[in-house]
């Protein structure tokens, strides 16, 4: 069981990890903010929520679970947040640019 | 030993990069960002110094912590100055 | 992790490089923060939680929200040609004085004389984290000129009066955000005070954190804790410095030494202290961002 | 409770104070002050009865912990800080109030305080941090463009002069492997530790203006309003200069390198600032310049003064830091209200025929006297032990060096004092004198304390004479 786990763990990590790279593959490749926005969010929070859950695993202690999963908690909000306010910021800035001139 | 002397290389380049734009920018925030690199370099150097076999000094830890407040303290001050000196060109 | 600590060492200084030479304010100020987070992860790998965690939350953190407020405030100078002869200057000091600290830090010196006292003395400061020890107990006489240099860092500040940062609500979010983050916040801050006499956390972290939301919340609207708290943030910035300066006193009409807690109730004494410095560095922190007084 | 725990405590408690209560800042202020003064004259006492007195902070013995070391020289040096301190508070408490004042100067006071008494590295460091950030907040307070410019410059100066300081203490950690006093001597006997005082020092004369980094210095100075001129050139460029003597002090015969760099650093400075004062056109300015001179000569001083294990020479730096921290603050008291009743500070428009000379010149003209140290005065006795010691040890170049510094001193003060004090056909016969004001006193009470410190000079000897820790 433990080893299972202990294999477990290990195998989220990779994959969260693989996440988190090709979020950052999105922003460097992508042509515009919002399609950057769009991967960086999504692949962001899927990533560290696999990451915890990978560590949830290896740690095996309920406090470190409660933890991780106050930082997931905290990541997936905040990155929502952001998210939101640079695609909402940029939203507004390019129709007032259009109704200006 | 080798991390410790990758991070001593990386905490001596830091101190150099953060001299070498203190002496060569004339830009207000530029001076803040290095004055703040320089004392991460310092903090650096300091605690490869702490390294032991028994773990690290608490005591440079200490003091590491108390240069982190000191720093955000002076940092605000400095940012503060530099916001009224730039208004104050601006009138 | 040897390859891993090698490439963490590099990053930091890449991060540093595009910090300080990018052309770009605000892609200064963002390789400024990414450094930051670095950094913290280097003082983890040098054995350091403590210092980890001050870093991320004051040294990445609220430093970067401070210069994320001033970056665009502060115009860039006119960039004038430097006479190549100050570039090679400069190049010779960074060089030189970076060549003695790898050489003098290199050569073998005197073993740390602070290990083997802090091991005897742990055991009677009252807690277990031998970082919270040091700065509560064995040298709380540099924590206390510490909180008296946030103290000088506000009344500067308050002399200069900068311009308030500007509020962007955040619409329909604010209400949910507010809701998570604000109890989040408190929560943690409590945690890592009271986690900080036994293992790493303490004042300085806690405070910190507890700013740090403060300031995303009064960012973005959802409270307004300038608005109706000014004077008594005001207050509790300056309560941690006088807390600490009669707790020093008293303790030395008690036991005859200055700083020096009665026998048995250090830990009381300490938690005291903490709490008190705890709220003093948040609303200290709080007023340097937001700035501590009306500008008329 | 001890008098030192009262000395480096109640300055801050009476910040925290004055920063609660702005409407009675100036009475809480000036209290304290008061109070600093009885408690340093005391510790003077004991010390001269008894040696120097020693506290462990917390009980814990150093190097973990932190000791608090009151010698002779800090004694003097307290002494200093508090006489300097009585009269900046009585100008300031009976001028107009700036909102601001009052707690940043009572945290320069007490980081003074615990900066002379602290006998550890790190601890100096952070309450030069206290001092630095306060010297600038006091320099903000004029709040005209110059005044924040400079303010900036000096704030960045005076981190870089700290970061440097820090620098230094890390690789002295690194070396010795602790960062009391104790680890100086040992930092003397390694190049690697050589390296490491070195770096101290280099901060150290950043913090301290000296020639050829002095460069924020003349404006800050300048710019800042009276009160606030006078603690910043009388005391606070004093707390670097007090360590370089102390880094001196502890290395023995092992800090030669660093006296030999300080004296030609130190002769620089002597002359450079003289000749910007001579040609200076504003009387603030005049005197900023001439602080850099005079610290150029303490350094000087410091520097010929050779081991302080043999030759009680250093002891005439000591004297000169302290007449010239109480001429200083006589002058730039004086200045601030000589620019007050004329409403500018060009020294061309000294010469005027409605005004006679007030008590305000009278007393710029007696700190000028003990600046260029003519007999009976305070600067007088430093510069004759000083060039006592010299001729003994046949420094005559030195001699020399200090001699011309003198002379410029002399024409630069007189280029004020020749116009200030001008009587007979120059004035109106209608001619009013300026009226007394409380500035006045200030002034004139410590350019008269530099003068009878000729006199009594005994008593600073006699405690710089104990035996240092």
């Amino acid at each position: 069981m433990t080893e299972l786990l202990h294999f477990a763990g290990i195998g989220l990590m990779i994959a969260g990890t693989a996440f988190l790279a090709m979020a950052a593959l999105g922003v460097w490749r992508l042509p515009d903010l919002l399609s950057r926005l769009h991967v960086l969010t999504k692949a962001d929070t899927a990533g560290v929520a696999l990451i915890a859950l990978g560590a949830a695993c290896l740690a095996q202690s309920f406090a470190a679970t409660l933890s991780l999963l106050l930082c997931t908690l905290l990541v997936a909000l905040s990155g929502a947040t952001t998210g939101h306010l640079i695609a909402r910021d940029h939203v507004e800035s390019a129709s007032s640019q259009e109704e200006s001139p | 030993m080798i991390s410790d002397f990758a991070f001593l290389l990386s905490g001596a380049g830091l101190i150099g990069l953060a001299l070498f734009r203190l002496a060569t920018s004339a830009d207000l925030l530029m001076r803040v960002l290095g004055l703040n690199v320089l004392a991460i370099g310092i903090a650096m150097v300091l605690l490869v110094a702490a390294r032991g076999a028994a773990g690290t000094d608490a005591v440079p830890q200490a003091f590491i912590l108390t240069g982190i407040v000191v720093l955000v303290g002076v940092t605000a001050a400095l940012l503060a100055l530099a916001e009224r000196v730039a208004e104050a060109r601006d009138e | 992790m040897m390859v891993f600590d090698a490439v963490l060492a590099a990053a930091c200084l890449v991060a540093a490089a595009m910090a300080l030479f990018a052309r770009d304010r605000i892609a200064a100020v963002a390789a400024f923060l990414v450094m930051g987070l670095l950094i913290a992860l280097a003082w983890l790998r040098l054995g350091a939680p403590d210092v980890a965690l001050a870093e991320a939350a004051i040294g990445a953190g609220l430093t970067g929200a401070l210069l994320l407020r001033s970056a665009h405030r502060i115009p860039a100078a006119p960039t004038k040609p430097l006479p190549s002869a100050q570039w090679l200057g400069a190049g010779v000091l960074s060089v030189a004085v970076g060549g003695a600290i790898v050489w003098t830090s290199m050569s073998i010196g005197a073993a740390p004389a602070y290990p083997p006292l802090v091991a005897v003395a742990v055991p009677e400061s009252g807690v277990e984290n031998p970082v919270t020890a040091v700065l509560l107990n064995f040298r709380a006489w540099d924590t206390l000129l510490e909180i008296a240099v946030l103290f000088a860092a506000l009344a500067v500040v308050a002399v200069v009066k900068p311009v308030r940062p500007r509020i962007a609500p955040l619409g329909p979010l604010m209400l949910p955000f507010a809701r998570v983050v604000l109890p989040l916040t408190i929560l943690l801050a409590g945690h890592l005070l009271w986690q900080g006499g036994h293992a790493p956390g303490g004042a300085f972290q806690a405070g910190a954190v507890l700013a740090g939301g403060a300031i995303a919340l009064g960012l973005s609207g959802a409270v307004r804790p300038i608005r109706w708290g000014r004077a008594g943030l005001a207050w509790l910035s300056i309560l941690g410095l006088a807390a600490f300066a009669v707790a020093a006193l008293a303790a030395e009409l008690l036991t005859g030494a200055l700083l020096g807690y009665p026998a048995g109730a250090a830990k009381a004494w300490i938690i005291a202290i903490e709490s008190a410095l705890t709220l003093s560095i948040a609303a200290t922190l709080l007023l340097l961002f937001f700035g501590p007084a009306e500008r008329h | 409770m001890s008098d030192i725990s009262l000395i480096v405590l109640l300055p801050l408690l009476a910040a925290v104070l004055t920063a609660a209560l702005p409407p009675q800042a100036a009475a809480v202020g000036a209290l304290a002050t008061a109070l600093n003064a009885l408690l340093a004259a005391n510790l003077g006492r004991q010390i001269l009865q008894g040696g120097p007195v020693t506290e462990a902070i917390g009980d814990w013995a150093a190097p973990l912990g932190i000791a608090f070391v009151a010698d002779g020289l800090a004694g003097v040096m307290l002494a200093m800080t508090a006489i300097v301190g009585l009269a900046v508070s009585l100008q300031a408490a009976a001028g107009p109030a700036r909102a601001g004042f009052w707690p940043l100067w009572m945290a320069t006071l007490g980081a003074l305080n615990g900066l002379f008494l602290s006998s550890d590295l790190f601890n100096i460091y952070v309450a030069f941090e206290i001092l630095g950030l306060a010297a600038v907040g006091l320099t903000a307070l004029a709040g005209t463009r110059a005044a924040l410019r400079a303010a900036f410059d000096y704030l960045t100066a005076g981190l870089v002069g700290s970061l440097l300081v820090l620098l230094g203490i890390a690789l002295s950690y690194s070396v010795t492997g602790r960062v009391d006093m104790e680890a100086v001597v040992l930092l003397t006997q390694s190049d690697t530790g050589r390296i490491a005082l070195a770096l101290i020092a280099a901060g150290l004369v950043v913090k301290a203006a000296l020639f050829p980094l002095h460069f924020w210095m003349p404006a800050a100075h300048s710019s800042a309003a009276p009160a606030a001129s006078a603690l910043l050139s009388a005391l606070v460029v004093k707390g670097a200069l007090y360590l370089v003597l102390r880094l001196s002090l502890e290395g023995g015969a092992g800090t030669e390198f660093l006296r030999n760099t300080l004296a030609v650093l130190g002769a620089g400075g002597m002359l450079w600032g003289a000749w910007n004062a001579l040609r200076a056109e504003r009387l603030k300015l005049l005197v900023a310049h001439s602080t850099v001179a005079q610290i150029g000569l303490i350094a000087l001083a410091i520097g010929v003064a050779g081991n302080p294990f043999e030759t009680g020479l250093w002891q005439a730096a000591a004297l000169l830091m302290l007449s010239h921290a109480l001429a200083k603050a006589a002058m730039f008291l004086a200045v601030g209200r000589i620019a007050e009743a004329l409403g500018h500070d060009r020294i061309s428009g000294l010469n005027r025929e409605e005004l006679r000379p007030g008590p305000a010149e009278f007393a710029f003209a007696i700190a000028a006297i003990s600046l260029v140290g003519l007999p009976p005065t305070a600067g007088f006795i430093g510069k004759w032990f000083l060039i006592e010691g010299l001729i003994d040890e046949g420094g005559i170049h030195w001699i020399a060096l200090i001699l011309l510094g003198t002379a410029l001193s002399a024409a630069y003060l007189s280029r004020v004092v020749s116009r200030c004090l001008r009587g007979g056909p120059h004035v109106a016969a209608t001619a009013q004198r300026p009226p007394w004001r409380t500035g006045d006193v200030a002034a004139l009470g410590l350019a008269t304390g530099a003068l009878l410190l000729g006199l009594a000079a005994a008593l600073p000897i006699t405690l710089l004479e104990t035996p240092f820790a």
